[in-house]
């Protein structure tokens, strides 16, 4: 009697949205191994069309409450490329602030309350209360400031408010600021000692080694995630923001209601071991000893490690806000009033979300209302390499506990922490 | 008032909004929607209140409301309501249980003029509905000292023989010889062998001297203007007649507004109130 | 009690010495608009402003404020939140409004926790400097004022009169130094300004006389204009939020998250709103637009001074500005409804 | 009395929602504490299919959607719908002015003829089943949603504000959007967020639906004397509330 292996895992938990892993063998011959985006699409792309410039950022902020203020910036580095629209510097600082702020509630989010039960051996962080208390209370108190500095400088945590075409509609105070500083400096402290913990528990990251193009934005002399042009560790070749398509090449499979994307190779990795693999040179110095602790390297082809790199992000964006925040304090918080006036326009706008690059178009006819839209974003452009890692590990693992594969594949899922809903909410158009 | 004034105030006065603790004694179901309610109060005192004023029932949590005290201050050691579901707290009312706790501020407001007006009158008692709970404390005050009344009369009115309320008192009413009652149903079953109609039905048949009768009214909002009428036809005038009125009294002691009836407060000056004052009060009726 | 005079470098000086020892609040201007708060330096005080977009009335009845504390086992206790403040600026019609509420919080049932609150706090007025847009207080009578208050300043050229009235006041005087006392000619000077805000303070002219409007309106219950207004009210409350003389509120619990233990807390509610009047079973004693926005004008103009002997509308013009709809003039109601009497 | 059991449940949104839960911080602990979490995709791995209280974010786009969410309203006594997109659709609604055909051509092309890639007129829960408590907001308030829970622990009907957002922008003394030319939809939209977009700087965009009883009357005459016009009102309007411009059209 032939043996059939099959794994079915009907929406893997601890991930934002819905995906599935199906899974087939019989007797050790591998039939069907595929990950499956089975989230309802939202088609945010066709949905702007018709709005107003103004209401851009609103909208698209609304594909992904993990990772909005990501979405509202891009957005709105599109539409100001769009309509001609100069930042200043104080706006620039302010906004990368900001999106640091998204950085840490991500990915301590992530880490911290998705991840952490698979290396302890729970079923969710509510299981890690008695044993692990002390470090659950210290993910929270580090999330807590994340969300309080998002709060202080975006108006709320996810949907921004303040974010709006030109620049903020309200500023913070030079006193917010020196407050927010006192408040960072504190969370150092709780991020070191979060590491320890992870460290403590990190020989339950599998050890899976898969070759893949990592891509992530390149920006001179910077570990950057707002300002660059489209880099690959398959190429030296640096491709500006407006040419994004050229590298994403999406296309749509049967189990997927999320586009899938490739570029040189069948798929490529986003997200912050990418950002790591391509800019760890960049980091500050209290990250780069948090990398060395866990033997982190410049090219690692583990995606585990990617939530390593994620803890290591979280230290890197609280060490270069103190610089922010210093250098904002130092010139003093000026008042600016955004002005802008909407005109005819197409343009691009990139930034890296916390789970990976993503990129935002959009086209303008001259009051300001949209004619088109293109989004793509990393979770999509992950699918394909989850697809090929799970082509690549289920081999090796067969011959163990089907408990055991199961979790293994949803943690390799969970890796990469995907945006399940953001990833069916992009579109692709045509722009003449 | 000038702030030197308010300086000289004590500040040891009662917080008006602080309830006093009461306890329930005694719970029982007198139709779906209405439960009735007796309570002694914690500090062993008495309610204190005449006919025709509420108290604000405090539920910690859920919140407060206004309900009228439906015993009469003749009956001593405890005080009742009855009270229908109709919002959270009475909602919460509804689940309470012999030696539950609850808070108590009041009693609040005018009363029927049980010492005053109505002495040595005739008296014509109009109830619709849940009208009936006020202004059974008037009653039963009346029935109590019923030597220093005239004639008595009880009209009542419900929508159906199942929402009838105090139907073992109503049968004790019936069959005293020194009152007279008369009720009505807006729809009857067939269980049902009485009147049907409206309860202003029950008024032209009715022989009294409408000058010497005080008529005490208390139902739904839409019944007034219609039992005002009848009344008006029986040449009663307005100086004798009292309503008692519903309204959202939130503070209970003249602050909030939400009670207000154009410039009257229904939790001050109200809610029992001479018709005569309120002819000129559009918002009244 | 005495008034003395002081130029702005020794007032400043004083405002400073007063931060540095108690909690001081202002009117200031924070972003593009004027409002009271606490001052952190006198430099911050403008005594010029014309309009803080919230009376003071906030630090006497706050938005929201917690009255009692409740265990669900039985057990209520007060919880008082006086909140001890020198408050500078306070312009004569909100003065007049101060004064109002402390009549109609004490009056019948004293309500304690304003008291508390009130007798907490020495209220420095000022006479206007700066005339607001919509202004109509020299029509209500409430341009000046001359009582209510613990001390009252007065810009008379470089120099502020300070005229010290109860012991509260006297006693914030300390960091004065020596200050020469106002001259004779100092007190002419201050009764013209006064006379002179009477017909300042009045960017809307109210034509019938104040003491006319309870009669006014006792006449004109169905008048038309209710129906016009309310026809663009948007029911938002904005004329109730802002004003001086509003002090309806609603009371609320709130729980602990033990569910056993929680306060109970009144917040600032409003008559135009759609269910100020709703009651249990959702009957809605005013639920016309046009009823709500009658009874606000009656309740200004007949049901507060019949029941005060003063105005309830202190003329400040805050519910002109802050209605969008800009239907919420009262000058122009209470003009309209005097049209073709007297 | 044993703690009510609640599960949570997403359909097509952003899931900002659930995320406000995760964002009570410490207060998770004393929820937690309060109720019995017996199912959150998001957060657990548990399951359960027996529950008391069903919270339920995101609007429904597919026929399976349907029968999903009519099985949880069958399983669960009290039903909560968390958020615009469960209230009011939010701006999935969007979707509902265009043709459904274009709208998935326009973002799938060729392939947009393949089955998984259906999609129906975006519904409201409330649309589909019988919803006992509506949450309103993009994304939901902390506050409220405390505040919500705990009325439904100890039986308590929860009151959402019925009044609209210039009562708390007023409380919170800021300045009218009006008076910086923009579009607010604050005196039409049901308050409950604290006014936080315009003590944010910014305008209302109508996140929590509309007012029981808006007056689209005085809104028109409004845009008048701001210079503005009842079509700049209705596009902003659509932005949540594609149902009501509609209606109103």
């Amino acid at each position: 009697m032939p043996s059939t292996m099959e794994i079915n895992v009907h929406h893997v938990t601890r991930v934002e949205g819905h995906g599935n892993i199906a899974i087939r063998a019989t007797d050790g011959t591998i039939e069907k191994v595929e990950w499956q985006v089975p989230e309802a699409p939202r088609f945010f792309e066709a949905m702007v069309r018709g709005r107003s410039y103004e209401d851009i950022q609103t909208i698209v902020s609304r594909i992904c409450g993990i990772c909005s203020i990501t979405h509202s910036l891009a957005s709105l580095k599109a539409v100001e490329n769009a309509l001609d629209i100069e930042v200043s510097e104080q706006t620039d600082k302010l906004r990368i602030l900001t999106h640091y702020s998204e950085q840490l509630q991500s990915h301590s989010l992530h880490v911290g309350y998705l991840v952490s039960p698979d290396l302890v051996g729970k079923k969710s962080v509510v299981g890690m209360l008695g044993e692990f208390g002390d470090a659950v209370k210290t993910v929270i108190r580090i999330h807590r400031v994340a969300n309080e500095w998002s709060d202080l400088l975006a108006g709320r945590t996810t949907h921004p408010v303040r974010l709006k075409p030109g620049g903020f509609s309200k500023l913070p105070t030079e006193g917010e600021l020196r407050e927010l500083k006192g408040m960072l400096e504190k969370g150092v402290d709780d991020l070191k000692a979060l590491a320890e913990v992870v460290l403590s528990v990190a020989d339950a990251l599998p050890d899976f080694q898969r070759e893949t193009e990592y891509i992530a934005l390149i920006h001179p002399g910077v570990y950057t995630f707002y300002h660059g042009s489209i880099g690959s560790t398959d190429t030296a070749e640096l491709v500006p923001i407006s040419e994004f398509e050229r590298v994403v090449n999406e296309y749509v499979v049967p189990q997927s209601t999320a586009k899938w994307t490739k570029w040189h190779r069948d798929a490529y990795a986003v997200g912050a071991l990418a950002r790591f693999n391509v800019n760890a040179e960049h980091l500050l110095p209290l990250a780069k000893a948090t990398a060395a602790k866990f033997g982190l390297e410049k090219g690692n082809t583990n995606p585990y490690m990617n939530n390593v790199a994620q803890l290591v992000e979280c230290v890197h964006v609280v060490e270069a806000s103190l610089q922010i925040i210093d250098e904002l304090l130092t010139d003093g918080i000026k008042p600016e009033v955004p002005k802008v006036s909407p005109k005819a326009g197409e343009g691009a706008g990139c930034v890296e979300a916390p789970r990976g690059i993503l990129f935002h178009r959009y086209a303008f006819e001259k009051n300001g209302i949209c004619t088109g839209a293109n989004i793509s974003i990393p979770t999509n452009q992950n699918h394909g390499n989850i697809q090929k890692d799970f082509e690549a590990l289920v081999p090796q693992i067969m011959d163990r506990d089907q408990d055991e594969i199961r979790l293994l594949l949803e943690m390799l899922v969970r890796s990469y922490d995907p945006c399940i809903s953001c990833s069916t909410h992009y579109l692709d158009v045509k722009f003449i | 008032m000038s702030t030197a004034t308010v300086a000289q105030m004590d500040l040891a006065q009662k917080d008006i909004y602080l309830p006093d603790l009461a306890t329930v004694t005694k719970v029982a179901s007198m139709t779906e929607m209405e439960m009735f309610l007796e309570f002694t109060l914690d500090s062993g005192q008495e309610l204190g209140h005449e006919p025709g004023q509420f108290v604000e029932v405090s539920i910690p949590g859920i919140g407060e409301a206004p309900i009228s005290v439906s015993s009469s201050p003749t009956q001593k050691g405890m005080f009742q309501l009855v009270v229908r579901n109709a919002g959270n707290v009475t909602n919460a009312m509804h689940q309470l249980q012999p030696g539950d706790k609850v808070g108590i501020r009041g009693p609040f407001g005018t009363c029927f003029p049980v010492e005053e007006a109505m002495k040595g009158k005739d008296i014509l008692f109009i109830c619709g509905g849940i009208g009936l709970v006020p202004v059974r404390s008037a009653i039963d005050y009346v029935l109590s000292n019923r030597s220093q009344y005239g004639d008595v009369t009880i009209l009542f009115g419900a929508k159906s023989p199942a929402e009838r309320l105090f139907t073992d008192e109503i049968e004790v009413w019936k069959a005293r010889d020194d009152a007279s009652f008369y009720e009505t149903v807006d729809r009857a079953d067939e269980t049902w062998k009485g009147n049907v109609g409206v309860i202003t039905r029950l008024i032209p048949p009715l022989k009294f001297d409408p000058l010497n009768t005080i008529c005490l009214v208390c139902g739904p909002p839409v019944m007034y203007k219609y039992v005002v009428l009848e009344l008006w036809w029986k040449r009663v005038p307005n100086e004798s007649i009292y309503v008692s009125l519903e309204r959202r009294m939130k503070c209970g002691v003249g602050k909030c507004g939400h009670c207000q009836i154009n410039g009257l407060y229904a939790c001050q000056d109200g809610p029992v109130f001479k018709f005569a004052d309120i002819i000129e009060v559009p918002e009244a009726l | 009690m005495s008034i003395k005079k002081l130029d702005q470098a020794a007032l400043d000086r004083w405002v400073d010495g007063l931060i540095e020892r108690k909690k001081v609040v202002g009117a200031a201007q924070r972003g593009d608009h004027f409002s009271f708060g606490e001052l952190t330096s006198a430099s911050e005080l403008r005594l010029d402003y014309d309009m803080s977009i919230l009376p003071p009335k906030k630090y006497f009845l706050p938005p929201t404020e917690d009255l009692i504390s409740f265990r669900r086992d039985g057990g209520f206790e007060s919880i008082f939140e006086e909140d001890p403040m020198v408050l500078l600026g306070v312009h004569p019609y909100d003065m007049f409004a101060i004064s109002q509420l402390d009549t109609l919080f004490s009056e019948d049932n004293d309500d304690i926790h304003y008291r508390k609150r009130r007798e907490a706090i020495t209220i420095v007025a000022s006479d206007v400097q700066t005339a607001s847009e919509d202004v109509f207080a020299g029509c209500m009578g409430t341009a000046t004022i001359d009582h209510g208050f613990d001390i009252l300043l007065t810009k008379i050229g470089d120099q502020y009169l300070v005229d010290i009235r109860t012991e509260k006041g006297q006693a914030i005087t300390m960091g004065f130094g020596e200050m020469p006392d106002a001259t004779d000619d100092d007190l002419d000077q201050r009764e013209r300004l006064w006379a002179e805000n009477q017909k300042v303070l009045r960017k809307h002219e109210l034509r019938p006389a104040v003491g006319y409007l309870p009669k006014l309106l006792g006449e004109s219950y169905d008048h038309p204009i209710w129906e016009e207004k309310a026809e663009l009210c948007f029911s938002c409350g904005s004329c109730n939020l802002v004003c001086p003389t509003c002090y309806c509120f609603d009371v609320q619990d709130e729980l602990n998250w033990d569910v056993t233990s929680g306060h109970r807390y009144r917040i600032w509610d409003g008559c135009m709103l759609a269910n100020f009047a709703i009651v249990a079973g959702d009957h809605n004693f005013r639920a016309a637009k046009s009823e709500r926005f009658r009874h606000r004008y009656f309740r200004k103009g007949k049901y507060i001074p019949e029941k005060i002997g003063q105005t309830g509308c202190v003329g400040c013009g805050r519910c002109v500005s802050a209605c969008v709809a800009k239907i919420a003039n009262p000058v122009e109601i209470y003009n309209r409804i005097a049209e073709g009497k007297e | 009395m044993s703690k009510p059991r609640v599960a949570i449940f997403d359909f097509a949104c952003c899931e900002g929602c659930q995320l406000q839960i995760v964002n009570m911080e410490e207060e998770i602990l004393d929820l937690i504490n309060l109720v019995d979490v017996v199912e959150w995709r998001e957060a657990m791995s548990e399951q359960n299919t027996e529950y008391d209280i069903a919270l339920v974010e995101g609007s429904i786009t597919r026929p399976e959607d349907e029968e999903r969410i009519k099985e949880i309203r069958g399983r669960a006594k009290i039903l909560v719908a968390l958020g615009a997109c469960a209230v009011i659709g939010g701006v999935n609604k969007l979707k509902n002015r265009f043709d459904l055909e274009d709208v998935r051509r326009y973002v799938y092309h060729d392939d947009a003829d393949m089955p998984h890639l259906q999609t129906a007129q975006t519904k409201a829960l409330h649309e589909v089943v019988d919803v006992d408590y509506k949450i309103p907001g993009c994304p939901i308030d902390r506050k409220e949603f405390s505040y919500v829970v705990k009325c439904l622990a100890v039986g308590k009907k929860p009151e959402i504000p019925s009044y609209s957002v210039c009562v708390e922008c007023k409380m919170k003394e800021n300045v009218c959007r009006f008076e910086y030319n923009e579009v607010c939809l604050g005196p039409i939209t049901r308050a409950g967020c604290g006014a936080r977009c315009p003590s944010n700087g910014f305008w209302c965009f109508g996140c929590r639906g509309l007012v029981d009883d808006p007056n689209v009357n005085a809104a028109k005459d409004v845009m008048e004397k701001y210079g503005k016009t009842i079509d700049d009102l209705k596009h902003r309007l659509a932005l949540f509330n594609t149902d009501e411009e509609r209606a109103h059209a």
